[in-house]
Protein backbone atom coordinates (compact mmCIF):
# COMPACT_ATOMS: atom_id res chain seq x y z
CA UNK A 1 0.00 0.00 0.00
CA UNK A 2 1.36 3.61 -1.04
CA UNK A 3 0.12 7.28 -1.01
CA UNK A 4 0.37 8.26 -4.50
CA UNK A 5 0.99 11.73 -5.74
CA UNK A 6 -0.24 12.87 -9.50
CA UNK A 7 1.57 16.12 -10.51
CA UNK A 8 1.02 18.80 -12.78
CA UNK A 9 -0.48 17.21 -16.55
CA UNK A 10 -0.69 14.07 -14.93
CA UNK A 11 -3.23 15.17 -12.67
CA UNK A 12 -5.03 16.70 -14.95
CA UNK A 13 -5.55 13.81 -17.13
CA UNK A 14 -6.25 11.43 -14.21
CA UNK A 15 -8.90 13.56 -12.48
CA UNK A 16 -7.19 12.79 -8.72
CA UNK A 17 -4.16 14.73 -7.32
CA UNK A 18 -3.54 11.92 -4.12
CA UNK A 19 -4.66 8.70 -3.66
CA UNK A 20 -3.97 5.39 -1.36
CA UNK A 21 -3.15 2.16 -3.58
CA UNK A 22 -2.68 -1.20 -2.55
CA UNK A 23 0.97 -2.59 -4.00
CA UNK A 24 3.82 -3.62 -2.51
CA UNK A 25 6.01 -3.09 -5.08
CA UNK A 26 6.90 0.30 -7.56
CA UNK A 27 5.81 -1.93 -10.97
CA UNK A 28 2.91 -3.27 -9.34
CA UNK A 29 1.83 0.41 -8.30
CA UNK A 30 2.09 1.03 -12.05
CA UNK A 31 0.03 -2.21 -13.09
CA UNK A 32 -2.51 -1.60 -10.37
CA UNK A 33 -2.37 2.10 -11.91
CA UNK A 34 -2.70 0.76 -15.39
CA UNK A 35 -5.66 -1.82 -14.69
CA UNK A 36 -7.88 1.19 -13.21
CA UNK A 37 -6.75 4.06 -15.65
CA UNK A 38 -5.26 2.81 -19.17
CA UNK A 39 -4.76 6.30 -20.23
CA UNK A 40 -3.18 7.40 -16.39
CA UNK A 41 -1.00 3.99 -16.72
CA UNK A 42 0.46 4.92 -20.23
CA UNK A 43 1.04 8.74 -19.31
CA UNK A 44 3.07 7.59 -16.66
CA UNK A 45 5.12 5.55 -18.76
CA UNK A 46 5.41 8.41 -21.26
CA UNK A 47 8.85 10.45 -21.99
CA UNK A 48 10.26 12.26 -18.73
CA UNK A 49 7.84 11.07 -16.18
CA UNK A 50 9.93 10.18 -13.52
CA UNK A 51 8.78 8.48 -10.66
CA UNK A 52 9.80 9.67 -6.62
CA UNK A 53 10.01 7.36 -3.59
CA UNK A 54 9.60 9.02 -0.40
CA UNK A 55 11.10 11.79 -1.97
CA UNK A 56 13.91 10.42 -4.03
CA UNK A 57 13.71 9.86 -8.05
CA UNK A 58 13.85 6.12 -8.75
CA UNK A 59 14.83 4.23 -11.98
CA UNK A 60 13.47 1.11 -12.19
CA UNK A 61 11.73 -1.19 -9.54
CA UNK A 62 11.26 -0.69 -5.31
CA UNK A 63 9.44 -2.17 -2.55
CA UNK A 64 6.86 -0.09 -1.11
CA UNK A 65 5.41 -0.29 2.59
CA UNK A 66 2.21 1.19 3.87
CA UNK A 67 4.27 4.44 4.45
CA UNK A 68 5.17 4.83 1.30
CA UNK A 69 5.09 7.91 -0.62
CA UNK A 70 5.13 7.88 -4.79
CA UNK A 71 4.90 10.74 -6.33
CA UNK A 72 4.86 11.03 -10.39
CA UNK A 73 6.63 13.70 -11.83
CA UNK A 74 6.26 15.23 -15.52
CA UNK A 75 9.11 17.18 -17.18
CA UNK A 76 9.82 20.08 -14.63
CA UNK A 77 8.85 23.07 -16.10
CA UNK A 78 10.98 25.32 -13.63
CA UNK A 79 9.22 28.38 -12.49
CA UNK B 1 20.32 30.59 2.94
CA UNK B 2 16.21 29.70 2.97
CA UNK B 3 14.17 28.72 0.52
CA UNK B 4 10.42 30.02 0.70
CA UNK B 5 7.95 28.55 -1.48
CA UNK B 6 4.42 30.49 -0.94
CA UNK B 7 0.83 30.78 -1.77
CA UNK B 8 0.77 34.47 -0.34
CA UNK B 9 1.87 37.34 -2.76
CA UNK B 10 5.11 39.01 -1.11
CA UNK B 11 6.62 42.11 -1.98
CA UNK B 12 10.72 41.95 -3.04
CA UNK B 13 11.56 45.28 -1.48
CA UNK B 14 10.47 44.13 1.80
CA UNK B 15 12.43 40.85 0.96
CA UNK B 16 15.63 42.79 -0.05
CA UNK B 17 15.38 44.94 3.13
CA UNK B 18 15.85 42.27 5.32
CA UNK B 19 18.46 40.12 3.51
CA UNK B 20 20.64 43.81 3.40
CA UNK B 21 20.04 44.42 6.80
CA UNK B 22 22.97 44.96 9.16
CA UNK B 23 25.68 43.49 6.76
CA UNK B 24 29.08 45.52 7.31
CA UNK B 25 31.16 42.57 5.15
CA UNK B 26 29.43 42.41 2.64
CA UNK B 27 30.21 44.63 -0.59
CA UNK B 28 27.53 43.16 -2.97
CA UNK B 29 24.22 42.16 -3.07
CA UNK B 30 22.55 41.02 -6.22
CA UNK B 31 18.84 40.56 -6.49
CA UNK B 32 16.63 39.49 -9.32
CA UNK B 33 12.65 39.62 -9.06
CA UNK B 34 10.71 37.30 -11.47
CA UNK B 35 7.17 39.09 -12.54
CA UNK B 36 4.21 37.16 -14.03
CA UNK B 37 3.70 39.19 -16.95
CA UNK B 38 -0.08 40.04 -18.29
CA UNK B 39 1.03 40.26 -22.02
CA UNK B 40 -1.59 42.34 -23.01
CA UNK B 41 -4.41 40.16 -21.63
CA UNK B 42 -2.64 37.19 -23.58
CA UNK B 43 -2.22 35.28 -20.07
CA UNK B 44 -4.63 35.54 -17.01
CA UNK B 45 -3.19 34.02 -14.63
CA UNK B 46 -0.31 31.35 -13.65
CA UNK B 47 -0.44 28.17 -11.93
CA UNK B 48 2.96 27.17 -10.28
CA UNK B 49 2.44 23.73 -8.52
CA UNK B 50 5.21 22.28 -6.48
CA UNK B 51 6.18 19.22 -4.40
CA UNK B 52 6.47 20.37 -0.77
CA UNK B 53 9.36 18.92 0.74
CA UNK B 54 10.75 17.56 -2.40
CA UNK B 55 11.01 21.64 -4.55
CA UNK B 56 12.07 22.90 -1.27
CA UNK B 57 15.03 20.65 -0.65
CA UNK B 58 15.91 20.32 -4.65
CA UNK B 59 16.43 24.09 -4.58
CA UNK B 60 18.50 24.11 -1.13
CA UNK B 61 20.49 21.65 -2.55
CA UNK B 62 21.59 24.15 -5.77
CA UNK B 63 21.32 27.19 -3.48
CA UNK B 64 24.13 25.62 -0.86
CA UNK B 65 26.50 24.54 -4.35
CA UNK B 66 26.02 27.82 -5.64
CA UNK B 67 27.09 29.72 -2.71
CA UNK B 68 30.33 27.11 -2.11
CA UNK B 69 31.37 27.87 -6.13
CA UNK B 70 30.95 31.48 -5.85
CA UNK B 71 31.68 32.16 -2.24
CA UNK B 72 28.48 33.48 -0.86
CA UNK B 73 28.22 35.33 1.95
CA UNK B 74 24.15 34.42 2.14
CA UNK B 75 21.65 33.64 -0.67
CA UNK B 76 18.18 33.72 -0.20
CA UNK B 77 14.94 31.96 -2.91
CA UNK B 78 11.38 33.33 -2.12
CA UNK B 79 8.52 31.83 -4.64
CA UNK B 80 5.16 31.67 -5.33
CA UNK B 81 2.77 28.82 -5.93
CA UNK B 82 -0.75 28.73 -6.15
CA UNK B 83 -2.59 31.01 -8.67
CA UNK B 84 -0.50 34.26 -9.49
CA UNK B 85 -1.76 37.19 -11.19
CA UNK B 86 -0.29 39.16 -13.92
CA UNK B 87 2.04 42.12 -12.17
CA UNK B 88 2.70 39.85 -9.24
CA UNK B 89 6.22 38.71 -8.36
CA UNK B 90 6.68 34.86 -9.03
CA UNK B 91 10.05 34.38 -8.00
CA UNK B 92 12.70 36.52 -5.56
CA UNK B 93 16.39 35.81 -5.30
CA UNK B 94 18.79 37.55 -3.56
CA UNK B 95 23.10 36.74 -3.53
CA UNK B 96 25.28 38.41 -0.86
CA UNK B 97 29.39 38.45 -1.51
CA UNK B 98 32.20 40.53 -0.86
CA UNK B 99 32.49 40.94 -4.83
CA UNK B 100 29.92 42.18 -7.01
CA UNK B 101 30.92 40.03 -10.16
CA UNK B 102 30.07 36.43 -7.78
CA UNK B 103 26.86 37.92 -6.35
CA UNK B 104 25.53 38.39 -9.93
CA UNK B 105 26.97 35.29 -11.33
CA UNK B 106 25.26 32.99 -8.30
CA UNK B 107 22.01 34.82 -8.52
CA UNK B 108 22.14 34.19 -12.49
CA UNK B 109 22.74 30.92 -12.05
CA UNK B 110 20.40 30.57 -9.87
CA UNK B 111 17.53 32.21 -11.62
CA UNK B 112 18.63 30.03 -14.86
CA UNK B 113 18.59 26.74 -12.56
CA UNK B 114 14.46 28.20 -11.16
CA UNK B 115 13.19 29.12 -14.28
CA UNK B 116 14.39 25.74 -16.27
CA UNK B 117 14.88 22.94 -14.61
CA UNK B 118 13.29 23.65 -10.79
CA UNK B 119 10.80 20.98 -10.14
CA UNK B 120 7.32 23.03 -10.32
CA UNK B 121 4.50 22.29 -13.09
CA UNK B 122 3.71 25.76 -14.44
CA UNK B 123 0.11 26.31 -15.83
CA UNK B 124 -1.21 29.12 -17.83
CA UNK B 125 -4.43 30.31 -17.87
CA UNK B 126 -5.61 32.24 -21.05
CA UNK B 127 -8.82 33.34 -22.37
CA UNK B 128 -8.69 30.24 -24.66
CA UNK B 129 -7.99 28.27 -21.35
CA UNK B 130 -4.87 26.70 -19.55
CA UNK B 131 -1.95 25.10 -21.06
CA UNK B 132 0.91 23.20 -19.09
CA UNK B 133 3.97 25.04 -20.11
CA UNK B 134 7.30 23.42 -21.08
CA UNK B 135 10.82 24.98 -20.76
CA UNK B 136 11.69 27.36 -23.54
CA UNK B 137 14.96 26.39 -26.03
CA UNK B 138 16.24 29.91 -24.33
CA UNK B 139 15.55 28.51 -20.93
CA UNK B 140 17.65 25.28 -21.61
CA UNK B 141 20.52 27.08 -23.08
CA UNK B 142 21.08 29.46 -20.70
CA UNK B 143 21.10 26.71 -17.95
CA UNK B 144 23.65 25.00 -20.06
CA UNK B 145 26.34 28.03 -19.86
CA UNK B 146 26.66 26.93 -16.30
CA UNK B 147 27.86 23.20 -17.15
CA UNK B 148 31.70 23.42 -17.24
CA UNK C 1 15.05 56.04 -16.00
CA UNK C 2 16.73 57.95 -13.51
CA UNK C 3 19.92 58.91 -11.70
CA UNK C 4 19.47 60.50 -8.04
CA UNK C 5 22.77 61.45 -6.00
CA UNK C 6 22.48 61.53 -2.87
CA UNK C 7 24.27 62.53 0.61
CA UNK C 8 21.26 61.12 2.74
CA UNK C 9 21.25 57.22 3.65
CA UNK C 10 18.86 55.17 1.24
CA UNK C 11 16.86 52.19 1.66
CA UNK C 12 17.38 49.62 -1.53
CA UNK C 13 14.52 47.77 -0.88
CA UNK C 14 12.30 50.74 -0.85
CA UNK C 15 13.61 51.54 -3.62
CA UNK C 16 12.95 48.55 -5.43
CA UNK C 17 9.29 48.14 -4.30
CA UNK C 18 8.83 51.65 -5.91
CA UNK C 19 10.40 50.29 -8.91
CA UNK C 20 8.91 46.82 -9.38
CA UNK C 21 5.10 48.58 -8.71
CA UNK C 22 2.59 48.23 -11.01
CA UNK C 23 4.53 46.65 -13.94
CA UNK C 24 2.33 44.21 -15.89
CA UNK C 25 4.52 43.57 -18.73
CA UNK C 26 8.00 43.51 -17.25
CA UNK C 27 9.16 39.66 -16.69
CA UNK C 28 12.28 40.44 -14.77
CA UNK C 29 13.83 43.13 -12.51
CA UNK C 30 17.50 42.90 -11.70
CA UNK C 31 19.24 44.94 -8.91
CA UNK C 32 22.69 44.98 -7.22
CA UNK C 33 22.98 46.97 -3.82
CA UNK C 34 26.63 48.00 -3.28
CA UNK C 35 27.41 48.41 0.47
CA UNK C 36 30.45 50.03 1.99
CA UNK C 37 32.66 47.10 3.72
CA UNK C 38 33.56 47.56 7.18
CA UNK C 39 36.95 45.31 6.36
CA UNK C 40 36.95 44.28 9.76
CA UNK C 41 37.44 48.42 10.91
CA UNK C 42 40.14 48.70 8.92
CA UNK C 43 37.93 51.24 7.02
CA UNK C 44 35.98 52.93 9.25
CA UNK C 45 34.62 55.08 6.49
CA UNK C 46 33.84 56.28 2.61
CA UNK C 47 33.81 59.47 1.03
CA UNK C 48 32.72 59.95 -2.36
CA UNK C 49 32.97 63.09 -4.14
CA UNK C 50 30.95 63.53 -7.35
CA UNK C 51 30.59 66.91 -9.83
CA UNK C 52 26.89 67.56 -9.77
CA UNK C 53 25.31 68.40 -13.51
CA UNK C 54 28.26 66.61 -14.91
CA UNK C 55 28.54 62.87 -12.75
CA UNK C 56 24.75 62.53 -13.16
CA UNK C 57 24.42 63.15 -16.66
CA UNK C 58 27.22 60.95 -17.44
CA UNK C 59 25.70 58.15 -15.80
CA UNK C 60 22.27 59.30 -17.68
CA UNK C 61 24.63 58.79 -21.01
CA UNK C 62 25.56 55.30 -19.91
CA UNK C 63 22.29 54.29 -18.78
CA UNK C 64 20.25 55.86 -21.83
CA UNK C 65 23.09 53.95 -23.72
CA UNK C 66 22.03 50.25 -21.92
CA UNK C 67 18.65 51.25 -22.10
CA UNK C 68 18.55 51.07 -26.15
CA UNK C 69 21.49 48.00 -25.96
CA UNK C 70 19.54 45.53 -23.94
CA UNK C 71 16.12 46.47 -25.13
CA UNK C 72 14.85 47.93 -21.14
CA UNK C 73 11.86 48.95 -20.32
CA UNK C 74 12.84 51.06 -17.39
CA UNK C 75 16.42 51.05 -15.22
CA UNK C 76 17.50 53.43 -12.13
CA UNK C 77 20.63 54.64 -10.68
CA UNK C 78 20.54 55.77 -6.80
CA UNK C 79 24.47 56.67 -5.30
CA UNK C 80 25.52 58.35 -2.01
CA UNK C 81 28.14 60.82 -2.12
CA UNK C 82 30.10 62.55 0.56
CA UNK C 83 30.63 60.54 4.01
CA UNK C 84 29.47 56.86 4.01
CA UNK C 85 30.03 54.49 7.30
CA UNK C 86 30.65 51.08 7.09
CA UNK C 87 27.48 49.16 6.32
CA UNK C 88 25.61 51.77 4.21
CA UNK C 89 24.46 50.99 0.87
CA UNK C 90 26.50 52.99 -1.14
CA UNK C 91 25.12 52.56 -4.83
CA UNK C 92 21.70 50.61 -5.71
CA UNK C 93 20.94 50.33 -9.66
CA UNK C 94 17.53 48.42 -11.15
CA UNK C 95 17.09 47.66 -14.61
CA UNK C 96 13.45 45.86 -15.99
CA UNK C 97 12.93 44.39 -18.66
CA UNK C 98 11.03 41.80 -20.57
CA UNK C 99 13.37 38.62 -20.08
CA UNK C 100 15.82 38.24 -17.00
CA UNK C 101 18.71 37.48 -19.56
CA UNK C 102 18.53 41.71 -20.69
CA UNK C 103 17.69 42.36 -16.92
CA UNK C 104 21.09 41.02 -15.56
CA UNK C 105 23.16 41.74 -18.52
CA UNK C 106 22.27 45.66 -18.05
CA UNK C 107 22.20 45.68 -14.08
CA UNK C 108 25.81 44.21 -14.70
CA UNK C 109 27.03 46.64 -17.49
CA UNK C 110 25.92 49.56 -15.36
CA UNK C 111 27.67 48.40 -11.69
CA UNK C 112 31.09 47.85 -14.17
CA UNK C 113 30.86 51.27 -15.52
CA UNK C 114 29.79 52.88 -12.22
CA UNK C 115 32.69 51.24 -10.22
CA UNK C 116 35.40 51.74 -13.04
CA UNK C 117 34.78 54.78 -14.78
CA UNK C 118 31.80 56.96 -13.27
CA UNK C 119 32.89 60.25 -12.72
CA UNK C 120 33.36 60.08 -8.63
CA UNK C 121 36.70 60.67 -6.80
CA UNK C 122 36.37 58.35 -3.54
CA UNK C 123 38.61 58.27 -0.23
CA UNK C 124 38.47 55.73 1.82
CA UNK C 125 39.30 56.43 5.80
CA UNK C 126 40.73 54.07 8.34
CA UNK C 127 42.63 53.97 11.05
CA UNK C 128 45.96 55.01 9.22
CA UNK C 129 44.28 58.09 8.09
CA UNK C 130 42.63 58.99 4.72
CA UNK C 131 43.80 57.77 0.65
CA UNK C 132 42.20 58.23 -2.24
CA UNK C 133 41.18 55.38 -4.27
CA UNK C 134 42.05 54.40 -7.93
CA UNK C 135 40.17 52.03 -10.33
CA UNK C 136 41.26 48.24 -9.42
CA UNK C 137 42.54 45.80 -12.61
CA UNK C 138 39.66 43.74 -11.84
CA UNK C 139 37.35 47.02 -12.08
CA UNK C 140 39.03 47.52 -15.83
CA UNK C 141 38.94 44.27 -16.92
CA UNK C 142 35.48 44.05 -16.08
CA UNK C 143 34.56 47.30 -17.89
CA UNK C 144 36.19 46.18 -21.09
CA UNK C 145 34.16 43.14 -21.16
CA UNK C 146 30.99 45.29 -23.12
CA UNK C 147 33.84 46.82 -25.49
CA UNK C 148 32.11 44.81 -28.21
CA UNK D 1 37.45 85.25 -15.69
CA UNK D 2 35.99 82.16 -14.77
CA UNK D 3 35.30 79.65 -11.86
CA UNK D 4 37.63 77.42 -10.90
CA UNK D 5 36.42 73.85 -9.77
CA UNK D 6 39.15 71.09 -8.25
CA UNK D 7 38.36 67.68 -7.30
CA UNK D 8 39.49 64.37 -5.55
CA UNK D 9 43.13 64.81 -4.66
CA UNK D 10 43.63 68.13 -6.63
CA UNK D 11 41.08 69.84 -3.86
CA UNK D 12 43.31 68.24 -1.01
CA UNK D 13 46.67 69.33 -2.69
CA UNK D 14 45.27 73.06 -3.33
CA UNK D 15 43.84 73.69 0.07
CA UNK D 16 40.52 74.92 -1.82
CA UNK D 17 37.55 74.01 -4.13
CA UNK D 18 36.22 76.35 -5.84
CA UNK D 19 37.83 79.60 -6.59
CA UNK D 20 37.27 82.77 -8.91
CA UNK D 21 40.44 83.25 -11.36
CA UNK D 22 41.09 86.21 -13.92
CA UNK D 23 41.75 84.40 -17.27
CA UNK D 24 40.66 84.57 -20.60
CA UNK D 25 41.63 80.97 -21.51
CA UNK D 26 42.41 77.76 -20.44
CA UNK D 27 46.13 78.02 -21.03
CA UNK D 28 46.01 81.56 -19.29
CA UNK D 29 43.84 79.84 -16.54
CA UNK D 30 46.54 76.69 -16.36
CA UNK D 31 49.49 79.67 -16.22
CA UNK D 32 47.77 81.58 -13.49
CA UNK D 33 47.30 78.98 -11.14
CA UNK D 34 50.57 77.73 -11.83
CA UNK D 35 51.49 81.19 -10.91
CA UNK D 36 50.36 80.96 -7.48
CA UNK D 37 50.99 77.48 -6.20
CA UNK D 38 53.85 75.63 -8.32
CA UNK D 39 53.04 72.17 -7.07
CA UNK D 40 49.53 72.44 -7.76
CA UNK D 41 49.99 73.39 -11.86
CA UNK D 42 52.34 70.24 -11.96
CA UNK D 43 49.30 68.11 -10.75
CA UNK D 44 46.95 69.75 -12.93
CA UNK D 45 49.76 68.96 -15.82
CA UNK D 46 49.96 65.74 -14.52
CA UNK D 47 48.71 62.11 -15.82
CA UNK D 48 44.79 60.84 -16.39
CA UNK D 49 43.76 64.78 -15.19
CA UNK D 50 41.37 66.54 -17.31
CA UNK D 51 39.50 69.56 -17.52
CA UNK D 52 36.65 69.98 -18.63
CA UNK D 53 34.59 73.70 -19.61
CA UNK D 54 31.08 73.81 -18.84
CA UNK D 55 30.81 70.74 -17.57
CA UNK D 56 32.22 69.34 -20.85
CA UNK D 57 35.58 67.97 -20.87
CA UNK D 58 38.08 69.70 -23.60
CA UNK D 59 41.48 68.85 -24.81
CA UNK D 60 44.03 71.54 -25.72
CA UNK D 61 42.93 75.45 -25.37
CA UNK D 62 39.31 77.40 -25.09
CA UNK D 63 38.20 80.72 -24.21
CA UNK D 64 36.66 81.57 -21.12
CA UNK D 65 34.57 84.33 -20.04
CA UNK D 66 32.90 85.54 -16.88
CA UNK D 67 30.39 82.93 -16.81
CA UNK D 68 32.71 79.92 -17.47
CA UNK D 69 33.43 77.03 -15.51
CA UNK D 70 36.36 74.96 -15.36
CA UNK D 71 36.27 71.79 -13.37
CA UNK D 72 40.26 69.90 -13.19
CA UNK D 73 39.22 65.80 -12.64
CA UNK D 74 41.60 63.60 -11.52
CA UNK D 75 41.54 60.01 -12.98
CA UNK D 76 37.77 58.78 -11.87
CA UNK D 77 37.83 56.14 -9.67
CA UNK D 78 34.14 54.55 -10.12
CA UNK D 79 31.82 54.98 -6.88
Amino acid sequence: MARVLLFGRLADAAGWRERTVEADSLSALRAALTASDAQLGEALAGPGVQAAVDKTILRGDAPLTAASEVAFLPPMSGG
Amino acid sequence: MSVTLQAEPFEPGAVLTAFTAGRTETGAVASFTGIARAEAGAATALELEAYPGFTDIEITRIGAAAAARWSLQDWLVVHRVGQIAPGEPVVFVATASRHRREAFEACDHLMDYLKSRAPFWKKEHGPDGARWIEPTDRDRTDAQRWET
